[in-house]
C-alpha cells in the first residue's frame, strides 16, 4: 500500500487525489498527488518512475556505439539530438574532427526533430486546453518531416542516424528537396496555428497569467529550453555554448519575459520560425565531402570526464562521461531537461484551478521517458 | 469601453479559428491525411532506407554472403543476434574454415538499430521493406535467417 | 573568470589550517638534511579544497563533506562567482568511495565549474542538501538517493522518487546485483 | 398528400372505436411515446454518427466507414456493443442513485421532444406553457447528473458533477432570459403560436438587432446547458478523465452519452421554433405539404446542430470561473439590458413585418 505518499496532515476541506499514471493530461505514465481544496491546487507531487529503464545502468555495460541507440528512447521526441549529444561526447573526447558536411546535416536534421517535436507539443497543448482538432494539424505537418527523417534516416521516431565520427548513411538524393518543400509549406502553416489557437481569446484567457515562473526559480530550478527562456531566462546552448555547425548560423534566441504559460507557448511558435530560418540557411550550402570519418570498430575514450550540452528540444540535454579508459563508461549521466522541468511544476501550479494545472503542465512540454530516463 | 471592445476582439478571434477549421471542412474531401490502411497494402510502399527486419539475402543458388564473423552479433546491443556457426574443413582445398549453421534473429528483442548492419564486412544481412510484423505467438518473431542447406557465395571473404 | 582566477579566488575561503604548520615542519627538515628536499618540492595546499584541471574540461573542486555546504552556499551568492545554476547533480560510485558531482554554470559570468565530494562510507553515506540553495537538487537528490542510496541532510522530502517505497538495493552503484532484470554481456 | 398524419388519425379513430374512451387515450399516449422513443433513440444514433463524421471533416480524417455503406451502421453496432457489455460499478458507489441517474438524464431529455411542432399537425402535445415546460424540462437532466457523479464515489466524477451544478444553474438563466426576450414578440408560451406568429417572418427578421443578440446569447447559454465543448467542464477529458460518467459502462454510459446528443437536438430545436420559424418555409410550401415541414424544420435544426459542432471542433475549453465569469459579468447583463430593449421595441412597434 502507498500509504507514505499520502499527506496525512489535511485541512478539513482539502482532499487528494490521483492524477495519473493513467491520465489524459500526463501524456504517459506519470502519476501526479494532487491535494485539492475544491478546484484550487494546494500540492502537486509528481510520482516518477513508472517506465525507469535504468538506461545509465546500461550505458555502463555497453560500447560506445551502442549507448547512442539508448538515447533515441529518452526523450523519442527529438532522438536525433539526443544521439548527437553523446556523439559529440565522443568525438570531443577523442579529439576526433567530423567533417563540415556531417555537421551541416546533423543540425539540418536537429532543428527538424525541434520543429517536429514542437509540432506535436501545439497539437497536443490545444488538447490539453479542449480544443481537440490542432491535434491533428499539428500531426499532418509533424508528418512530412517524419517522412524525410524515414527517407534519409530509416526510421520515424528513433532513427539512430548518428554515429561516433559521424552519420551512419549519406542523406538521401531526395533531402534536400524534400525539406525545401517542407519548408515552404511550414511556413504557411504557423499563421494557421496562430489564427486557430494562438490569438483564440478563451486560449488566451487560459494561458495569461498561468503557471508563473519568475526568472530567478527558473534558473534556481534549473529550468532550460523553452520553459527557462518563457521566463526571460537566456538559457539557449545553441547560443551560448554552439555545437556542430550552429556557429555558422544567424538566430534570435526566443526570449520572453512573462515567465507564464503563454509565454512558454510563444516562445515555443517563435522557435519553430527560428528553426526554419535555421534550416533555410543551411539547406542550400550543405559542403561536399564525406558522411563519417572512420573510428575504430571499439572505440576506447582516454581516461578522464567530459560533458556535453546540447539544446534537445525540451531544452538542455547535458551527458556526463567518467571514463576509465576502457571501452564502457564507467558512469555516464544524463542530464534531462524534462526532469528539471518536472521538478517546478509544484511551484507553478499551486494556487491555481484544475485546468491550469493541466495547461501548464501542457507549457513545460512533458516527455516522461525523458524523464524516467 | 474595453468591456465591449473586449467583447467584440473576442468573437473576432472566435470567428478566425472558425474560418480555419471551415476551410478544412471545405476541403475535407481531397484533405484526408489518414491512410485507409489495410485496402492500401498495394499502394502503400516504404522508403528503401526503411528498417523492418534484419533479412539475409539468398542468391538463385541459395547462396548467401554470411562468412560467420560474428562481428553483427558483437555489435547489437540487444543481444538479437546469435551465431551458431561449425569449422568444416573444405574439401577442395583441405583448410578448415568457419561457416555457419544457423544466423537466429529475435525480432523481439532487436530495436532497429542498424549496427549489426553497419558492421558486416560482407553485405550478408539487410534491411527488408516489410512493416507488418504481428505474429500470434512471441516464438516466431525468432527467426533463422539462413535458408536451409543454403552455402556461402563464393568468393565472399570477411 | 578564467579557471585560475576561480582557483585562487575560491581556495582562498577555506584555507588550510594545517598549511603553516605542515610548511614549518617541512622547512625544519630541510634545514638539517639536505637529502630530503625533495619532499619540500610538494607543494602544500593552502586550501581544505583540492583542485584540479585533469582529465577534465572544467575545474575540479574537491570538497571535505564538512565543508560542502557553506562552499556551495558561497559559489552561489559571492557575486564574483555567482553560480547560480546547478546544471548536473550526479552519484557516482567510484568503487571505494561514493560521491556526488556537481555541474555549475554561472548565468551572469559564463564560468563553468565542478564540485565533487566524496564518502567512503558505502553503508551509510550522508551529505548536505544543496537544495536550498538550488532547487533543482531537490529532485535530483532523490534520484541519487534511489540510486545511490547516499541520504542527504536537511533534505525537505527525502524520500525514493522513480523506486518503490520496497526496493531492495541502489541499481546504480557497481556492486548492485539483479539477476532477473539486469542483462549482464 | 396527408399520408403520415393520415395514419395517426386513422389509428386515433380506430383506437377510439374499440376502447372506452380513457383507456384509448391512455393507449395512445402510450404508442406514441413508444414511437417517439424509437424515432428519437434511431436519430440520437445517427446524430452521434454525424458528430464523428463532421469532426473527421473537420480534423482531415475520414471518420467511420467501415460498418455497413460509408459506415452508416457504425453508431448502431456501437449501441449494439453498448447493449452486450457489461454494467460495472464501484464498490462503494450508492447503488440506488447510481443506477437511477442516467434515467434521470434520458427521461428529461425524452421529454421535452413531446412539445415540438414539426409540423402544424405533428406536435404531440401542444401545450399552453410550452417555453416554460422546455426549460424546466431541460434543466431536471443536471440532477442526474448530480447524482450520477455523487453516487458513483469517484473524485472526478463528483468534480465533474459539482461543475456540472455550477455551470447548469448559471446558464439557465441566460437561456431564459434569451427566450424571454423573443416571447415579447409573441405573447405567447405556447410553441403553436410562436410559429404562427412567424407567418410574418421569422422572429429573428421581426425582432432584428435585439433578436440577434438573443439568438447568439442563446447558442452560447445552449451549448453550455448540453455540456458541450467550449464548455465541456463536466466531462473535460483532459482534465477529469471522463467527469461524471467515468464510473458507467455499457447501456447505462449510453444513455448520459444519448441524452447528450439529444439535448443538442433539443436546443437546436428549441432555437429553430423559437428564432426561425419552426417548419415555416417561404412561399407558404409547407403549408400546403406539411410532411415537407418535417424535413424543412430538421433542415434548420441541422443549419444549428452543425454550427454547435463546428464551435466543439474548434474552440478550447474554457476555466471553471471563466465559465461563470462569462456568464454572470456579459451575457447576463447583456440579456437583461437586451430584454429592455425588445420591450420598447415591441412597445413602439417597431418590429420588422414581412
Amino acid at each position: 500500500m502507498d500509504t507514505t505518499t499520502v499527506n496525512s496532515n489535511f485541512k478539513s476541506e482539502e482532499y487528494f487525489i490521483n492524477m495519473g499514471p493513467q491520465h489524459p493530461a500526463t501524456h504517459g505514465v506519470l502519476r501526479l498527488l494532487l491535494t485539492i481544496d475544491g478546484e484550487i491546487i494546494k500540492k502537486v507531487e509528481p510520482d516518477l518512475g513508472y517506465i525507469h529503464r535504468s538506461i545509465e545502468k546500461m550505458c555502463e555495460r555497453d560500447s560506445y556505439q551502442q549507448i547512442v541507440h539508448l538515447t533515441d528512447r529518452m526523450d523519442y521526441l527529438s532522438s536525433h539530438i539526443n544521439n548527437e549529444a553523446v556523439c559529440l561526447t565522443v568525438e570531443n573526447a577523442l579529439e576526433l574532427e567530423v567533417p563540415e558536411r556531417v555537421k551541416v546535416i546533423r543540425t539540418i536534421i536537429g532543428e527538424l526533430t525541434r520543429i517536429a517535436s514542437h509540432c506535436l507539443w501545439w497539437g497536443v497543448m490545444g488538447m490539453d486546453v479542449g480544443a481537440l482538432t490542432t491535434y491533428f494539424y499539428g500531426f499532418r505537418d509533424r508528418e512530412m518531416v517524419n517522412d524525410i527523417f524515414e527517407e534519409t534516416c530509416g526510421a520515424r521516431l528513433t532513427m539512430n542516424y548518428n554515429i561516433p565520427g559521424g552519420l551512419m548513411y549519406d542523406i538521401h538524393p531526395n533531402f534536400i528537396q524534400r525539406t525545401k518543400d517542407f519548408v515552404a509549406h511550414f511556413k504557411t502553416k504557423i499563421p494557421e496555428y496562430d489564427k486557430l489557437l494562438t490569438g483564440n481569446v478563451i486560449f488566451q484567457k487560459r494561458m495569461k497569467g498561468v503557471g508563473i515562473l519568475s526568472k530567478e526559480d527558473a534558473i534556481s530550478f534549473g529550468a532550460s529550453g523553452p520553459v527557462g527562456r518563457g521566463s526571460g531566462y537566456s538559457c539557449d546552448v545553441r547560443k551560448h555554448h554552439p555545437y556542430s555547425a550552429l556557429n555558422k548560423v544567424t538566430f534570435n534566441e526566443s526570449l520572453k519575459t512573462a515567465g507564464d504559460s503563454l509565454a512558454r507557448y510563444e516562445v515555443r511558435i517563435m522557435e519553430m520560425w527560428e528553426s526554419l530560418s535555421i534550416i533555410e540557411q543551411l539547406i542550400d550550402n550543405i559542403p561536399e565531402g564525406d558522411y563519417k570519418v572512420t573510428t575504430k570498430a571499439v572505440i576506447k575514450l582516454p581516461k578522464g570526464e567530459y560533458y556535453q550540452k546540447v539544446e534537445a528540444a525540451r531544452g538542455e540535454l547535458g551527458v556526463y562521461v567518467i571514463s576509465t579508459g576502457t571501452k564502457n563508461p564507467y558512469r555516464l549521466k544524463f542530464r534531462s531537461p524534462g526532469f528539471s522541468n518536472i521538478s517546478l511544476l509544484n511551484h507553478i501550479a499551486v494556487g491555481g484551478k484544475i485546468g491550469d494545472l493541466v495547461a501548464s503542465m501542457a507549457t513545460l512540454d512533458i516527455v516522461v521517458p525523458d524523464i524516467d530516463r | 469601453m474595453s468591456y465591449f471592445s473586449n467583447i467584440y476582439n473576442g468573437i473576432k478571434s472566435l470567428l478566425t479559428g472558425m474560418g480555419v477549421t471551415g476551410k478544412v471542412f471545405l476541403n475535407a474531401r481531397k484533405g484526408t491525411i489518414t491512410q485507409q490502411y489495410p485496402e492500401n497494402r498495394e499502394t502503400l510502399k516504404m522508403f528503401d532506407r526503411f528498417r523492418g527486419e534484419v533479412v539475409m539475402p539468398h542468391d538463385k543458388e541459395n547462396e548467401h554472403r554470411c562468412t560467420g564473423c560474428q562481428k553483427c552479433e558483437i555489435a547489437c546491443p540487444n543481444g538479437s543476434i546469435e551465431i551458431v556457426w561449425d569449422r568444416v574443413v573444405n574439401p577442395e582445398t583441405g583448410k578448415k574454415k568457419k561457416e555457419i549453421d544457423k544466423f537466429v534473429y529475435h525480432l523481439g528483442l532487436c530495436t532497429m538499430c542498424s549496427l549489426c548492419i553497419e558492421a558486416c564486412p560482407t553485405d550478408a544481412i539487410v534491411w527488408a521493406q516489410n512493416y507488418e510484423n504481428s505474429v500470434y505467438d512471441r516464438s516466431y518473431l525468432t527467426k533463422v535467417l539462413n535458408q536451409p542447406e543454403s552455402k556461402l557465395m563464393d568468393g565472399v571473404e570477411d | 573568470m578564467t579557471n585560475e582566477a576561480l582557483q585562487n579566488l575560491i581556495g582562498l575561503w577555506f584555507p588550510n589550517p594545517d598549511a603553516d604548520k605542515v610548511s614549518n615542519v617541512v622547512e625544519i627538515t630541510e634545514t638539517e638534511e639536505g637529502s630530503e628536499e625533495t619532499k619540500t618540492q610538494e607543494p602544500i595546499n593552502p586550501s581544505l579544497l583540492e583542485f584540479s584541471e585533469e582529465e577534465s574540461q572544467f575545474l575540479n573542486i574537491l570538497v571535505q563533506p564538512e565543508q560542502l555546504h557553506s562552499l556551495m552556499k558561497q559559489l552561489k551568492s559571492n557575486s564574483e562567482t555567482n553560480f547560480d545554476y546547478l546544471y548536473c547533480l550526479s552519484g557516482v560510485d567510484w568503487g571505494a568511495e561514493l560521491g556526488i558531482v556537481y555541474h555549475l554554470e554561472s548565468t551572469t559570468h559564463r564560468h563553468r565549474i565542478v564540485v565533487k565530494v566524496k564518502t567512503a562510507d558505502r553503508e551509510g553515506p550522508n551529505f548536505d542538501t544543496v537544495s536550498n540553495i538550488w532547487k533543482t537538487a531537490d529532485f535530483h537528490e532523490r534520484e541519487v538517493f534511489d540510486f545511490f542510496g547516499v541520504k542527504f541532510n536537511n533534505h525537505p522530502n527525502l524520500k525514493y522518487l522513480f523506486l518503490t517505497e520496497d526496493w531492495e538495493g541502489y541499481p546504480l552503484r557497481k556492486d548492485y546485483v539483479d539477476e532477473i532484470n539486469m542483462v549482464i554481456k | 398528400m396527408n399520408i403520415s398524419l393520415g395514419i395517426t388519425k386513422t389509428i386515433h379513430d380506430w383506437l377510439f372505436s374499440v376502447m372506452p374512451e380513457g383507456l384509448a387515450s391512455i393507449t395512445e399516449m402510450v404508442l406514441i411515446a413508444a414511437v417517439y422513443l424509437a424515432v428519437f433513440a434511431v436519430f440520437g444514433l445517427y446524430l452521434v454518427l454525424l458528430e464523428r463524421k463532421v469532426a473527421a471533416w473537420f480534423q482531415l480524417r475520414m471518420g467511420p466507414n467501415r460498418v455497413g455503406f460509408k459506415g452508416l451502421l457504425q453508431t448502431l453496432a456501437d449501441a449494439l456493443k453498448l447493449v452486450s457489455k457489461e454494467l460495472t460499478g464501484t464498490e462503494k458507489a450508492d447503488k440506488f442513485l447510481y443506477n437511477l441517474a442516467p434515467y434521470f438524464v434520458i427521461i428529461s431529455a425524452l421529454m421535452a421532444l413531446a412539445v415540438f411542432p414539426f409540423t402544424q399537425e405533428f406536435q404531440a402535445f401542444d401545450i399552453n406553457i410550452g417555453i416554460f415546460f422546455l426549460i424546466a424540462i431541460s434543466s431536471i437532466g443536471v440532477i442526474g447528473i448530480l447524482l450520477g457523479g455523487w453516487s458513483s464515489n469517484n473524485k472526478f466524477a463528483l468534480i465533474g458533477a459539482m461543475r456540472s451544478g455550477v455551470q447548469t444553474i448559471s446558464y439557465e438563466l441566460s437561456i431564459g432570459l434569451s427566450l424571454l426576450t423573443m416571447v415579447l414578440i409573441t405573447g405567447s408560451l405556447q410553441l403553436s403560436e410562436i410559429v404562427e406568429v412567424q407567418k410574418n417572418g421569422w422572429l429573428i427578421v421581426q425582432g432584428h438587432i435585439p433578436a440577434i443578440i438573443a439568438f447568439m446569447i442563446y447558442m452560447i447559454a445552449g451549448t453550455a446547458e448540453t455540456n458541450r465543448a467550449p464548455f465541456d467542464m463536466v466531462e473535460a477529458e483532459s482534465e477529469l478523465g471522463a467527469g461524471f460518467h467515468t464510473e458507467y459502462s455499457g447501456m447505462k454510459f449510453a444513455y448520459f452519452f444519448l441524452a447528450e446528443f439529444i439535448n443538442m437536438f433539443i436546443i437546436s430545436a428549441i432555437a429553430t421554433t423559437v428564432f426561425f420559424g419552426a417548419w415555416l418555409s417561404p412561399f407558404g410550401i409547407t403549408e400546403s405539404i406539411p410532411w415537407l415541414g418535417v424535413f424543412w424544420f430538421l433542415g434548420k435544426v441541422f443549419v444549428i446542430v452543425f454550427l454547435m459542432m463546428w464551435f466543439r471542433w474548434t474552440f478550447p475549453r474554457l476555466r471553471i470561473d471563466q465559465l461563470l465569469t462569462l456568464e454572470w459579468k456579459y451575457l447576463l447583463p447583456i440579456n437583461l439590458v437586451n430584454i429592455v430593449v425588445m420591450a420598447f421595441i415591441v412597445w413602439q412597434n417597431l418590429i420588422i413585418q414581412l
